[in-house]
């Protein structure tokens, strides 16, 4: 196998680049931007756990014999956490709608007041 | 309105084969890639497309938002209510083999209902939240 | 009918909620709320007093067995948290009636109660479950009620507690996703008492060791725990009342719950502790939580941000009790888990009847409140003397174990510093106290007593303050065999 | 050649993620956001996840993209530049990142059948659910029977979701201020802006007699 653990360094490095967009910006909208690419790398994370190589999807075919099958567990695992994780964006981006029409801005820290 | 005449034949054109082929995914996910999940959000997608072109308020004259408020209610309904029917049944929460004769037919009806139930909340939701965005920020709504 | 009360005490309350949406009326919506929330009592009692007597009880959902299906485990633990989740749905919603009418416009009531049992049916689940990814599934269906219901709150700084709580929630919950998958691609499975099989095979490999830290640090983002708690103060603060007394009493008790769950269960008190050294990290922050916050807490002007502070201060009791690993500081652990619901519950539902007649938590608007609201600051005050853990209420029985705890590992300061955070919650509830009883009032406000609906069950709380304060040995009883069980001393 | 599309796949989410992290115009960001999601899409039917593919071309760069676009109509689409320089986040992002990449130092290799995740629970399925359900998807058998219970509990997510975004858009007070015709226009309303902004007041009418001393005392409280 040519790529080893390098797949998996490529999405943990996917992963960062979403955490670090959520803590490090301001704006709202680019919060839920990068919590976005942090869960979808993680779902990359998950689906390149169940690849088998020379593998095929997990769906019979008739006829068909002797194939070997990729896990089909991460992805029912991950079909769910895509669902999760549109239902959070949507309440997030309205909770944005809202925090606009509430204060004017949605950069982080003109929100003075809600801070501890 | 006049000038997107091609934006709007287009729609009125594609409109059906969206819904169409979302039937597809949706029956069609027992033998290749799709099932409830995805059909829902292109039979979402028809809708969206509608609003898109035609207006919001038209495409609340076909579809009421308290239609698909109680579409996305009577899925999650429906889905639970598959796992009720099993228990009286006598098997287990959500053992569909208790539903036919044979087990494996069971399952099949099953299948087929709870992928319906999540067909009709995904849609539901989908086009409510769709609804809700769309509407915000409107004097007129 | 006794065979699926696991599965019906999770999916009654399920069902409920798109139905108190679909019937949109607001008395309606709340009736099907109570019905809902008086089921899930009836289930997690019968379940806890079935549990003590047969041992842990297992239900398979659509009849697949363990690791191939999902599975439901009761054992003496999570029956306990359940009963907690249950005992404050039940009373909060006879609370919210009146509360909710008074805090939330009325065409948004029936969807609040979609809401709040949806919030029930999510802490419930992720109690009740013995797979792990179905612990993250009905953590969702908690939190994302729960962002949705905090933002109700009337101040628009509820908004942004709602987004932190959302952004921080989610992450937490990721990096829970990370933990399962990291666990999962070592052993290939998801069931809980499975995981524990095979786990200690590959214990020694690194994958697992950080699998472990990602949830420990997902978990205590949702618990927030000291350094990871910004969300919490906001959120609480300025929620609607009935949703701070439910959500404080119960959404921190149910992440604990996950802790001891995954610390004990899964991985096993011999890797958590003797091998990831936990308690070198748990023990100090719990004991820098538990004094800073509470300082924090004498300087709130708001009296609903103070409890809230105080809240932290409590979570840090209760890692403490269980990062000492032993019997007696699990006893106390999950002891203090019901007592401090019981106490922050009644002392949050009295603040919702000032709000109710006030129209202000803040802490000069309190004054001369011990006249006018009489029932209403006596229920403070008694749950003010169960946070602080005077003897003949429950907070004195947990601190007890606690110190007890601490002392029979020889940990004496450990002991110092829960006895210093009781004198932290004397200044502080005396703070509000000193407000509402010794100085005078403005007669002019014409500010009565709370109505009777929102103080019965306040006081069914206080009582309940005192009735496990003096008779406290079912609730010792439980906790012990909770702890053994966690500890695997007795199967 | 599979090992060759995989790579250019991830180079491509990396450019892709790191120029949504630099972009300022945040309609840009959200387009590539959405291209984002179908790079991750086509990655997921190379490691034969055709579902899932499926579903996030379907999600994230369909619905995920209108309800952004949805929401940037409403809220302005530039980001200001930030004011701190962000040595904390990194720190954090440095250390969890360094910890997974440590955690995958002992993870079987990509692809390597021999793994312990391809070997328990999945072989049932694969070879089970001919008889056991009858379905040749697995993955449908799996996601509506083996755990059917979690899709239930994906549904009901969902249906929080909408219970929750009509909750806080379609419901309640109407908005304050409002956006039309390009602009923000402030609907009429008898207490002055300034006030408002202060004392959070409350949206229903009930609660609103908070004096000028809370307004100062909750503004540094």
């Amino acid at each position: 196998m040519v790529l080893g653990l390098f797949n998996y360094w490529a999405v943990i490095f996917l992963m960062m680049i979403g955490l670090y967009t959520l803590i490090a910006r301001d704006n709202l909208i680019k919060k839920i931007l990068g919590l976005n690419i942090f869960q979808t790398s993680v779902f990359i994370l998950y689906i390149t756990m169940g690849k088998v190589s020379e593998g095929t999807a997990p769906i019979f075919v008739k006829g068909v014999e002797d194939v070997v099958y990729s896990n089909p567990i991460p992805h029912v695992l991950i079909l769910t956490a895509i669902v999760v994780g549109v239902a959070t964006t949507s309440l997030g981006l309205s909770l944005v709608i809202r925090i606009k029409e509430a204060y004017g801005t949605i950069e982080e820290d003109e929100i003075e007041d809600g801070r501890p | 309105m006049d000038d997107r005449v091609i934006l709007r034949v287009g729609a009125k054109v594609l409109i059906p084969f969206i819904l169409l082929f979302a039937l597809y995914v949706q029956f069609h996910g027992d033998y290749g890639p799709g099932g409830g999940f995805q059909a829902g959000v292109i039979f979402a997608a028809g809708f969206v497309l509608y609003a898109l072109i035609y207006g919001l308020e038209n495409v609340k004259q076909v579809l009421p938002p308290k239609v698909a408020y109680t579409c996305a209610a009577s899925g999650v309904l429906l889905y639970a209510g598959v796992g009720y029917l099993t228990m009286v049944l006598g098997g287990d929460f959500l053992d569909y083999g208790v539903l036919a004769h044979n087990p494996e037919h069971g399952q099949h009806y099953g299948i087929l209902l709870v992928e319906l139930g999540v067909l009709i909340t995904v849609f539901g939701v989908m086009v409510g939240v769709f609804y809700a965005f769309a509407g915000r920020g409107r004097l007129d709504s | 009918m006794t065979h699926h009360l696991p599965v019906l005490l999770v999916v009654v309350p399920l069902v409920a909620a798109p139905i108190a949406a679909l019937v949109n009326r607001p008395r309606i919506s709340w009736a099907v709320a109570v019905v809902a929330t008086l089921w899930t009592l009836y289930a997690a009692l019968g379940l806890l007093s079935e549990t003590m007597a047969v041992g842990a009880i297992h239900y398979e959902l659509g009849g697949w067995v363990a690791p191939y299906g999902i599975e439901y485990v009761v054992d003496p633990v999570n029956a306990w948290v359940m009963v907690i989740v249950a005992l404050i749905g039940a009373l909060v919603t006879p609370y919210a009636r009146r509360s909710v009418e008074h805090e939330i416009s009325e065409d948004r009531i029936p969807l609040f109660y979609a809401a709040f049992i949806l919030c029930l049916t999510g802490l419930l689940g992720i109690a009740i479950t013995g797979d792990v990814f179905n612990v993250f599934v009905f953590l969702e269906i908690s939190s994302l009620s729960a962002y949705a219901l905090i933002a109700l709150g009337n101040d628009r700084r509820a908004l942004m507690a709602s987004f932190r709580y959302l952004i921080m929630g989610s992450v937490g919950a990721t990096f829970i996703v990370i933990g399962i998958g990291l666990m999962y691609v070592m052993t290939g499975t998801l069931n809980m008492a499975d995981l524990a099989n095979r786990l200690p095979e590959v214990a020694s490999s690194r994958t697992i060791p950080v699998a472990f830290t990602f949830l420990t640090v997902g978990i205590t983002l949702k618990l927030a725990l000291f350094p990871l708690h910004a969300w919490l103060p906001n959120a609480y603060a300025y929620a609607p009342s009935a949703v701070t007394a439910f959500i404080a009493s119960t959404a921190t008790k149910v992440a604990v719950y996950l802790l001891l769950r995954f610390f004990f269960t899964v991985f096993g008190a011999a890797f958590s502790f003797d091998i990831m050294q936990l308690d070198l990290i748990l023990i100090p922050l719990a004991l820098i939580g538990i004094v800073t916050m509470s300082l924090v807490a004498i300087y709130q002007k708001n009296v609903k941000r103070l409890l809230a502070y105080s809240s932290i201060a409590q979570i840090g009791y209760m890692v403490l009790g269980i990062s000492l690993a032993s019997v007696l500081g699990l006893t106390a652990g999950i002891l203090h888990l019901f007592n401090h619901a019981l106490m922050k519950g009644a002392l949050f539902m009295s603040m919702g009847c000032v709000m109710y007649r006030v129209g202000s938590v803040r802490l000069e608007r309190m004054s001369g409140l011990g006249r006018s609201m009489p029932w209403t600051m006596a229920a403070f005050v008694v749950g003010g003397l169960s946070l602080i853990g005077v003897p003949l209420t429950v907070g004195f029985i947990s601190k007890w174990y606690l110190v007890q705890a601490a002392l029979e590992q020889g940990m004496w300061p450990v002991a110092c510093v829960v006895l210093i955070g009781s004198l932290l919650a004397l200044m502080y509830i005396w703070k509000v106290v000193e407000v509402a009883y010794f100085r005078e009032c403005d007669p002019e406000l014409g500010i009565s007593e709370a109505p009777f609906s929102l103080l019965a069950p306040t006081w069914v709380l206080v009582l309940c303050n005192l009735y496990f304060g003096i008779n406290a040995s079912g609730g010792v009883d439980i906790a012990t065999r909770a702890a053994e069980v966690l500890l695997g001393v007795l199967s | 050649m599979v090992e060759f599309v995989d790579i250019a796949l991830l180079v491509f989410l990396g450019v892709t993620g790191f120029s949504i992290m630099r972009q300022k115009n945040l309609f840009a960001a959200v387009m590539m956001a959405g291209i984002y999601s179908l790079l991750s899409a086509g990655l997921f039917v190379v490691m034969d996840a055709v579902d899932v593919a499926f579903t996030e071309a379907a999600v994230g760069a369909g619905i995920s993209t209108v309800l952004m676009l949805g929401t940037l109509a409403l809220v302005g689409h530039t980001e200001r530049d930030p004011k701190h320089r962000p040595i904390l986040p990194l720190f954090v992002v440095i250390l969890t990142g360094s910890v997974l990449v440590y955690g995958t130092l002992d993870i079987p290799p990509f692809g390597d059948a021999s793994n312990p995740a391809q070997h328990h629970v999945a072989p049932h399925y694969l070879e089970e659910s001919k008889h056991e359900i009858g379905i040749p998807n697995v993955v449908t058998s799996v996601l509506a029977s083996y755990r059917g219970y979690d899709t239930m509990g994906e549904a009901t997510v969902i249906f929080a979701a909408l219970v929750g975004v009509l909750l806080l858009l379609s419901l309640g007070p109407k908005p304050r201020r409002v956006f039309s015709n390009g602009r923000w226009i402030t609907v009429a309303d008898d207490v002055p802006n300034l006030r408002e902004e202060d004392t959070g007041r409350s949206e229903k009418g009930s609660l609103q007699s908070s004096d000028e001393v809370q307004i100062l005392e909750d503004s540094n409280g």
